[in-house]
């Protein structure tokens, strides 16, 4: 978090008399945004970690909580704003490539705040079950759902012309729209079928007191806050590589014409 | 440049093949780099160019197998933006590779990419015949073919699509005499009975004597022959514009 | 030539390269039968044999359509020939329940294989209502393979050759017929005391499986395969 | 103490992603911004 604060406070003075052309992908609304968001981190971890109490059945693991939770609800958040903008991207996609970077830069802090959700839950699970893994249906749907969005970013890398990344990546996300419920709801039934399993019933429940519902709904915002000003930056760090490949491409035809120019022409007058 | 020499079109007779300023890449190498060209019905042009010149991408493009990316671009008829694939079945390309299944015989072959074009039996006996692949080598694997018949049965296969463009390239490669032969008297057929063909080709005799007219491809970019020959009289008959009957 | 007549002609064709080159035959079937083997050597217990026998049968599938799905591809692509089919102009969506259809064939092939496996070697048994079950079950489930093992074989390997990315793609997906199948098909043993009627919830999630990805597949394998 | 130690765990491997991918995103901006003109930065 320490980068993101050099960043928002060295931009203003980047911008010196020679370089009016800013060297970075922030504006003001970005710069104000993460300044909020560190702020909003930092307050998490201070009431995360001190200020809250612990809970009166699960003790001081339902910190972790606040965690998982936060990221669990940005993963899904940023899966949904990929399927949505994979079905914009696809509905008109003659022109901007916009929706397709907005999917692009979703799914890849979706994946990352996945990782980071089933990491916490592990840890959280040991404490408060013993166990690291258990074979719910949340836990298990949500395993596939990052391997699948796993997937989709490695589809996402395959190659190809900006275009063809977007149509294929669109289509590969809308499938996975597809098989989600269809995998949440054949573990449901399965972990239905077998009762045994049920581990995770026995300790869940939490007694949220006021500071302790005021941290969970802090780690919400916080996370989301990061997730908004990430996928604002990641977005346009995308529309800049995909320039920087069209100006490759402007270099690379005066390269090619210049064969011309290079070859002479077998009997040829011009 | 004679780009805009070729713009100029007969008013009323729209080109088989229409590019102006087209752009193609191959990963991030721009194969075409500004192509324009423009091919007249039943004509057959012969695309010269060295290695990597782009004569291949040029010959995908028509075929609607590579996307434009910038410029313009009409085939028979359709927009190469829009409607690659509704030009698709109007257009044979024969490439690099033979597309054809090592496990299946050779009349299997003729057979199955005749009938993707709605080709009928006689047709495809049709197709064999000319190709002279009819007798004992129709029912072999075609993993046990030469190089040489692989590229026959190809061939064969692209007579009986019954294609309105022809896009040929390296036809001669791997080919004996005969085979040349037969491929030589397959285009000028097809072209009389309306056929386009655009023959992109390193044996420059062969199918120079085959050609109407010579377009050099140098840097992705196409360059009209200077010593053009005589423009062919306009094919009569067949109005639907399809090839072999 | 419309749609159907498309898949029919790919289907006759695929399975046609099958009859001749006999790889399916020759190769995956002694593959498949071998993990049935392996099992029974890794879980040698008492009586789990029998108990897990259904998961085997559909593991085994599985990994038997992870190959199947590589070999029908590699005939596309060994000289060009999908390049060939897209240059055609037939209909993407034909080309996919044609190359579905065989390929459904072929593991219905390996399926009935591996459970007469199952019955011999790890002593398993239906009832009668078990085997209808058993049918409801297999039908369903093929086709859903089928359909995912096409499309997603279609984009990993058909269009970019990256046969790595295969797994990674199909298995998530097809981990809803692994377990509604396997589940059905425990019904249909009785395997653990299973009930045979509670296989049908399970036939039904197959069903509806293999409607979404037949219909979502044909929709979306021409991009997928498009440049 | 296990409890400590995991939720320790916990919010530094969250927090420290979180840092490296805000920092990894500002880091790319700023090379790709340095090599183009404005007109590719529609946002500013």
């Amino acid at each position: 978090m320490v980068n993101v604060t050099t960043t928002a406070s060295s931009s203003t003075s980047a911008a010196g008399p020679a370089a009016t052309s800013p060297t970075h992908a922030g504006t003001r609304f970005t710069r104000a945004l993460g300044i909020i968001t560190i702020a909003a981190m930092l307050s998490l971890a201070a009431f995360g970690l001190v200020f809250s109490p612990a809970d009166v059945v699960q003790g001081e693991s339902v910190r972790i909580l606040y965690i998982h939770v936060g990221t669990v609800w940005v993963a899904y958040l940023a899966f949904v704003i990929t399927a949505v903008s994979s079905a914009a991207f696809l509905w008109k996609r003659t022109t901007s490539l916009t929706w397709d970077r907005i999917a692009g830069a979703s799914a890849e802090i979706g994946v990352a705040f996945m990782a980071l959700t089933l990491f916490a839950g592990a840890l959280w699970g040991r404490l408060s079950w013993g166990t690291f893994w258990v074979w719910d249906a949340r836990v298990t749907t949500t395993a596939f759902l990052f391997i699948t969005y796993v997937g989709y970013l490695a589809v996402r890398g395959l190659g190809g012309s900006q275009q063809q990344r977007g149509r294929r990546s669109a289509v590969v996300a809308l499938l996975a729209v597809l098989e989600i419920p269809l995998v949440h709801f054949s573990v449901k039934l399965w972990r239905s079928v077998h009762q045994d399993a049920s581990v995770a019933d026995r300790t869940t429940n939490v007694t949220l007191d006021g500071l302790m519902l005021f941290t969970l709904m802090l780690a919400l915002v916080a996370f989301t806050l990061v997730y908004v000003w990430w996928v604002l930056l990641r977005q346009r760090v995308l529309a800049m590589q995909d320039a920087l490949d069209d100006k490759g491409l402007d270099y690379a035809l005066a390269e090619r014409r210049r064969e011309v120019t290079a070859d002479a022409l077998p009997g040829s007058v011009r | 440049m004679n780009a805009a020499a070729q713009a100029v079109v007969p008013l009323g007779v729209e080109p088989v093949i229409r590019l102006v300023e087209a752009v193609a890449v191959l990963g991030k190498f721009p194969a075409l780099a500004g192509t324009t060209l423009t091919v007249r019905r039943g004509e057959i042009v012969l695309l010269r160019g060295a290695n990597g010149a782009g004569k291949t991408t040029l010959l995908r493009l028509c075929a609607g197998l590579v996307p434009l990316v910038r410029g313009s671009g009409w085939v028979v008829g359709c927009d190469l933006a829009t409607q690659r694939e509704s030009l698709r079945s109007r257009v044979g390309l024969l490439g690099h590779a033979n597309g054809l299944y090592g496990d299946l015989s050779v009349s299997e072959n003729v057979r199955f990419w005749g009938a993707t074009a709605g080709a009928a039996r006689h047709e495809v006996e049709a197709a064999l015949e000319r190709m002279g692949l009819a007798g004992r080598l129709a029912d072999v694997k075609v993993d046990r073919l030469s190089a040489g018949q692989k590229r026959r049965t190809s061939l064969a296969c692209l007579v009986a699509r019954r294609a309105q463009l022809w896009l040929l390239d390296e036809p001669h490669a791997g080919l004996d005499a005969t085979g040349r032969d037969d491929l030589d008297a397959t285009v000028r057929s097809a072209a009389l009975a309306g056929a386009t063909v655009v023959v992109a080709s390193h044996e420059l005799e062969r199918a120079g004597a085959l050609a109407t007219r010579v377009v050099d491809i140098v840097g992705g970019q196409a360059h009209e022959h200077a010593a053009e020959p005589a423009p062919r009289a306009e094919p009569a008959s067949d109005t639907d514009g399809r090839g072999l009957q | 030539m419309n749609a159907w007549q498309v898949a029919r002609l790919v289907a006759a064709k695929d399975l046609r390269v099958e009859l001749r080159s006999r790889v399916v035959l020759n190769q995956v079937l002694p593959f498949a039968g071998l993990v049935m083997v392996m099992f029974a050597f890794a879980l040698d217990k008492d009586n789990i044999l029998q108990r897990v026998s259904p998961g085997l049968i559909w593991l085994a599938t599985v990994f038997s359509l992870l190959i199947l799905v590589q070999r029908t591809f590699a005939i596309e692509s060994a000289d060009g020939a999908l390049d060939a089919l897209r240059g055609a102009g037939v209909s993407p969506a034909g080309v996919f329940f044609g190359k579905s259809l065989a390929l459904a064939v072929q593991l219905l092939t390996l399926e009935v294989l591996l459970t007469g496996l199952a019955v011999v070697l790890y002593s398993a048994s239906f009832s009668p209502g078990g085997a209808v079950v058993m049918v409801a079950t297999v039908l369903p489930a093929t086709m859903g393979l089928g359909f995912v093992g096409t499309l997603y074989g279609g984009l990993a390997i058909g269009a970019s050759g990256r046969e790595t990315l295969l797994p990674l793609l199909l298995f998530p997906v097809v981990a809803p017929v692994l377990i509604g199948a396997t589940r059905a098909t425990e019904a249909a043993l009785g395997a653990g005391g299973a009930a045979t009627s509670d296989g049908w919830p399970w036939v039904a999630l197959l069903t509806v499986f293999a409607v979404l990805f037949g219909v979502g597949g044909s929709l979306a394998f021409g991009p997928l395969i498009e440049e | 103490m296990d409890d400590i130690g995991f939720i320790l765990t916990t919010y530094l491997v969250t927090f420290g992603s979180v840092a490296l991918l805000a920092w990894r995103v500002i880091s790319r901006g700023r090379s790709l911004a340095r090599q183009l003109p404005d007109e590719d930065k529609p946002w500013i």
